[in-house]
């Protein structure tokens, strides 16, 4: 019996574990380490029109249950992706959702439009979120008008589903997502980092070079577990959620809160077959938790 | 291919101030073949330290299945693994990145090997290697000071082994460069992993016609993932180009990565 | 030499560490720890103008490396405070913060005009933060204009500095801080809790039953010290940094940050005796390092 | 006097399914000596978990500086707790709260001590203390079942003791309600720590003019300062009454605390 597939807009999903966008590139590493195909999906690396170097380093920070990045969207850009990364990612049985990203307007809609013409590319999913560049990205995610109408241009285009991922650093998150769902969007992923920063002791200046970083793991946990919960009441839109994710009962906290699917990211980090192990042993858990298919567990805690 | 095993601790011995040599015994050194290739670590489970330690194999010995690596035990994650006691696990992931091309020396040629600090212990396999090949090895090797100072003696049997510390408490008085300078040190080949400031001036030597040098940066995955540990090639032109620390390195080719 | 002593508006500390509010209570437990004369000052549990029960329980639910709380601002209210609170604290050479809450802004006004002609109520903390209160309290907190009303308000009838307490649970919190600087605040004390949320896998319902909490401890330092980072950098206001201190270190990379002086909330709970031992240990740490003076520490990452 | 203190483990064994009884040795446990009183642990240093964990006191030897705790490994900081060995240290606050005021029971009196679960080990030290006063005690222990009972045997040399399981595989089938009940036990006293749903029960017992309960809830600071462990006293016309069950209790006076 299969308790796992999951349906969602453009998504026919074998299970609901994806790795999350920047903490898996493009999956070639992780290839030598399992086979893709056993994954619910892939969101790739954020991608813009042109290739970025991103940020100086160093680009990442460790804090007490977390890290920092500011990694700063580096990617080789829209034509190498398609042409290299999608195509490569052909060969395996998973659909991939791509993350957009871009600094003004047109970006966006410029790499939606041709990714989205990618066979394998079953969603995007709109970074309005990336709190590690100067320009553009977080301010999408943070004005609820704009994020709306970004999402609106990009539908136009877009030939699969569109996925925005909002931000946590907002004062009013169930605002942004009724104005993303207005704009059309077909659903959410959520959270992407809080913003963040340490310094260092011995030169007192940040550890980052680029000064903020996005916090992610499992300190963040109970703020996107939070959102999930407020957004999922608030709106029509089904939830990828994700945000310290590492282990099963994380997983099933995020299906209590209100979450349809997961995304896992730092903990690719700390060990890199954790997706595939969350997913046998999200089946076992439900197993032994007699539950028949694991969307009985969606928003739970507030049913 | 790139495994992720819970190794046992064979041995575990404080060989300078802060510096423990440790020994672990797995499968996955056989999977271990080219000195300068490091494993990325985690001391347990814990959710503090988060993130693995990237650590240079120093020794390789595939009959035992054991490899030995040398750290400073300096942070959190460094420090835990410091308290790990013989018949402990630690969890590795490895074996990790490119390594120094042993067969670009030549037998019967020289090859100069200089590290500095905890940039030396990959050159100790590495000078095991190029002996058994036939190659000549001159050891340059630098410290902080005495008591940060280890495996002189080790490597003495291999070959030459001039020794430095910044405040001349062992060897001679200075940097590695200054050493090389000194003596007028030359050979076919350089081998060279330390701080980066220390390969930037290595660089500049010109002991030899060609050689090796090994980076640091701060890792996310340690696998070529997360773009967490990139460096910019020296050769380019769109500005965006990139080589990954943890996946195209640490070892490149001397003047390939700007410094 | 004293390293340590700060001259904030309305402060004179002997040393510039202090226990958070509500992580203290009125002082009355610590006190038969240690002398309550060795603080740098004391903030003292909310205070409204009528008592407060607060949420029912749970109220306290742990995370990796931080807690939720949500006691509710339960408090004997400004009467009791005043008659039993503050009157038993004036045996004690410390000058109290006092924090005030409300619903509205008359409470807040009430509150600050009596509270403040208490002789050892040296300041007020404006708590325009609370995350769990139904009414009043967080949107104080997250309107720009709204929480420059009543710092104005409160500044009109009290006898002693206003310092004024920001959320993190905010988009710009240099808007925020401007706001209130405009509103004529004398001072900021940054971060309280970042709102969070645990569910009980057992039961499939929050942990807290005021279901969301607000977040605190080592988990949302790096949050804290991005803000404190900021602030500084955008105000002249003098700033009481916190949020996850444990240990010198933090005290330090606070200043680093740009914060005058510090306090210490949920480290009290792990170890009540934290804060006099941060006092002598951040003498000692100034001292092997060469400081003369604590101030110069202040702004270090980017002045 | 509350005290902080590195006690050394001088005991811990599992004493039924995951339930450890752990003796830990130092100064603190001159401070001592209300039964019922519990304390503040923590088995490291660490940042996960956090806070504290509340464990009542279940023996005190003043002459050895020992006292003894029986605990149920079920998270994060229990499972720690259980990992620790024989001279291993343990962070312990306390002791805090108020106990079982043993003087209430009268030299010839009948105490009924009616224990549940993990509630069970305060009235160990509670029973000792009775039977040293000439206290006659009654014990009615309740376990989920056979496995995860423990101290039965302890309490049967110290007065006669009921044994009921929820399953019935140890003692009587039922709760300890049903024990009071079947064999229509009455006493001039009772004391009770156990879940608050027995706590419920036990009250409406009438097995004895009056008694004492013992409450638990999640705590933050332990010793009153931080509002997290607040309970409704019964009679309360404004609403806004409170009682701090780490400082005001846990003990109470039955009938005090609205359940
Ligand atoms: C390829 C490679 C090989 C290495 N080989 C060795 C070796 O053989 N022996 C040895 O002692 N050290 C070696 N290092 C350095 C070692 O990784 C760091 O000293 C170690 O990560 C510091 O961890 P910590 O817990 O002590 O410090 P923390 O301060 O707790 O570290 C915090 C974070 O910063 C990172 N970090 C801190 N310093 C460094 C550094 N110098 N390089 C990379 N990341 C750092 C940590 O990995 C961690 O993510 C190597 C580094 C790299 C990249
Ligand atoms: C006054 C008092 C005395 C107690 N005496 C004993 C005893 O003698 N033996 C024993 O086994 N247990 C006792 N308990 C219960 C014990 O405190 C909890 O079982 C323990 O805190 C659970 O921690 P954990 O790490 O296993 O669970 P986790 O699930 O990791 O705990 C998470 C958080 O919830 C709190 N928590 C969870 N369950 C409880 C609970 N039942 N009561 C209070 N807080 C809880 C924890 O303290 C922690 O803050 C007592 C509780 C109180 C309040
Ligand atoms: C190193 C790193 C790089 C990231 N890059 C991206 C990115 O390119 N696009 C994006 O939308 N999110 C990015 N994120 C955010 C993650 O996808 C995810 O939203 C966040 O890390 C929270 O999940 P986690 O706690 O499981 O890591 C990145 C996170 C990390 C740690
Ligand atoms: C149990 C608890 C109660 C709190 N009560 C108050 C309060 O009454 N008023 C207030 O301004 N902040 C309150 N706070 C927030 C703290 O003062 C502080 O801002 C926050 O906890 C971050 O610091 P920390 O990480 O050191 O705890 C409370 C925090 C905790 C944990
Ligand atoms: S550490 Fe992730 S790409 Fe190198
Ligand atoms: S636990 Fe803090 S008041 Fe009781």
């Amino acid at each position: 019996m299969n308790r796992l597939n999951i349906e969602l807009p453009g998504l026919s999903l074998k299970n609901p574990v994806m790795p999350a966008s920047g903490c898996f590139g493009f999956g070639r590493e992780f290839s030598q380490l399992y086979d893709l195909s056993s994954l619910g999906a892939i969101m790739i690396k954020a991608t813009t029109e042109e290739p970025r170097y991103g940020n100086a380093t160093p680009r990442v920070a460790e804090t007490p249950a977390g890290m920092l990045n500011a990694i700063g969207l580096q990617n080789p850009g829209l034509e190498k992706v398609i042409a290299n990364e999608l195509e490569w990612l052909k060969q395996f049985d998973v659909p991939i959702i791509a993350n957009v990203a871009g600094s003004q307007t047109e970006d966006y809609v410029q790499v939606a439009k041709e990714i989205s013409k990618v066979d394998n590319v079953h969603a995007l999913e709109l970074n309005i979120s990336c709190p590690n560049v100067k320009t553009g990205g977080i301010a999408f995610g943070t004005i609820p008008e704009t994020a709306k109408e970004l999402t609106k241009r990009v539908k136009e285009v877009s030939d699969v589903p569109v996925y925005v991922k909002l931000s946590p650093n907002v004062t009013n998150i169930v605002e942004m997502a009724k104005a993303v769902e207005d704009g059309g969007a077909d659903g959410i992923t959520m959270i992407n980092t809080l913003i963040g920063m340490r310094i260092d002791l011995k030169t007192a200046r940040p550890v980052l070079s680029n000064r903020t970083g996005g916090l992610s793991g499992p300190a963040v946990k109970p703020v996107a577990v939070r959102m999930v919960y407020e957004v999922s009441q608030n709106t029509n839109l089904p939830i990828i959620g994700m945000g310290g994710i590492s282990s099963v009962e994380d997983i099933i906290e995020f299906y209590f809160a209100g979450a349809d699917a997961v995304a896992v990211g730092t903990a690719n980090f700390v060990n890199p077959f954790i997706c595939t192990e969350l997913i046998e042993q999200l089946d076992q858990y439900l197993e032994a938790h007699n539950v028949d298919h694991i969307s009985e567990l969606k928003g739970r805690s507030w049913k | 291919m790139i495994q992720k095993e819970l190794m046992t601790v064979t041995n575990q011995t404080e060989i300078a101030h802060n510096i423990y040599e440790m020994t672990l015994q797995g499968t996955l050194v056989n999977q271990m073949n080219e000195p300068g290739q490091f494993v990325h670590l985690k001391a347990g489970d814990e959710m503090i330290p988060l993130l693995r330690r990237p650590i240079s194999i120093a020794r390789i010995e595939q009959e035992k299945q054991e490899f030995t690596m040398i750290y400073r035990a300096e942070g959190a994650g460094t420090n835990a693994l410091a308290k790990k006691r013989t018949g402990d696990f630690v969890d590795v992931l490895g074996p990790l990145g490119h390594g120094f091309p042993v067969e670009e020396a030549q037998p019967g040629q020289t090859a100069l090997l200089i590290g500095g600090g905890i940039g030396v212990p990959p050159l100790y396999e590495l000078s095991r290697r190029l002996n058994a090949n036939g190659v000549k090895t001159i050891h340059v090797l630098g410290f902080q000071n005495k008591e940060a100072a280890f495996y002189t003696e080790q490597f003495l049997s291999l070959g030459d082994t001039y020794v430095s510390t910044v405040d001349g408490s062992l060897g001679e008085q200075g940097f590695v460069t200054d050493v090389v300078n000194n003596h007028g040190l030359k050979a076919d080949i350089f081998y060279s992993c330390g701080p980066t400031v220390m390969l930037k001036a290595v660089e500049q030597l010109h002991a030899a016609p060609h050689g090796y040098i090994s980076l640091e940066e701060r890792m996310g995955c340690g696998i070529g993932a997360c773009f967490a540990c990139v460096c910019h090639p020296k050769e380019d032109e769109s500005g965006t180009a990139y080589l990954k620390v943890c996946s195209d390195g640490p070892v490149f080719s001397a003047g390939e990565v700007a410094l």
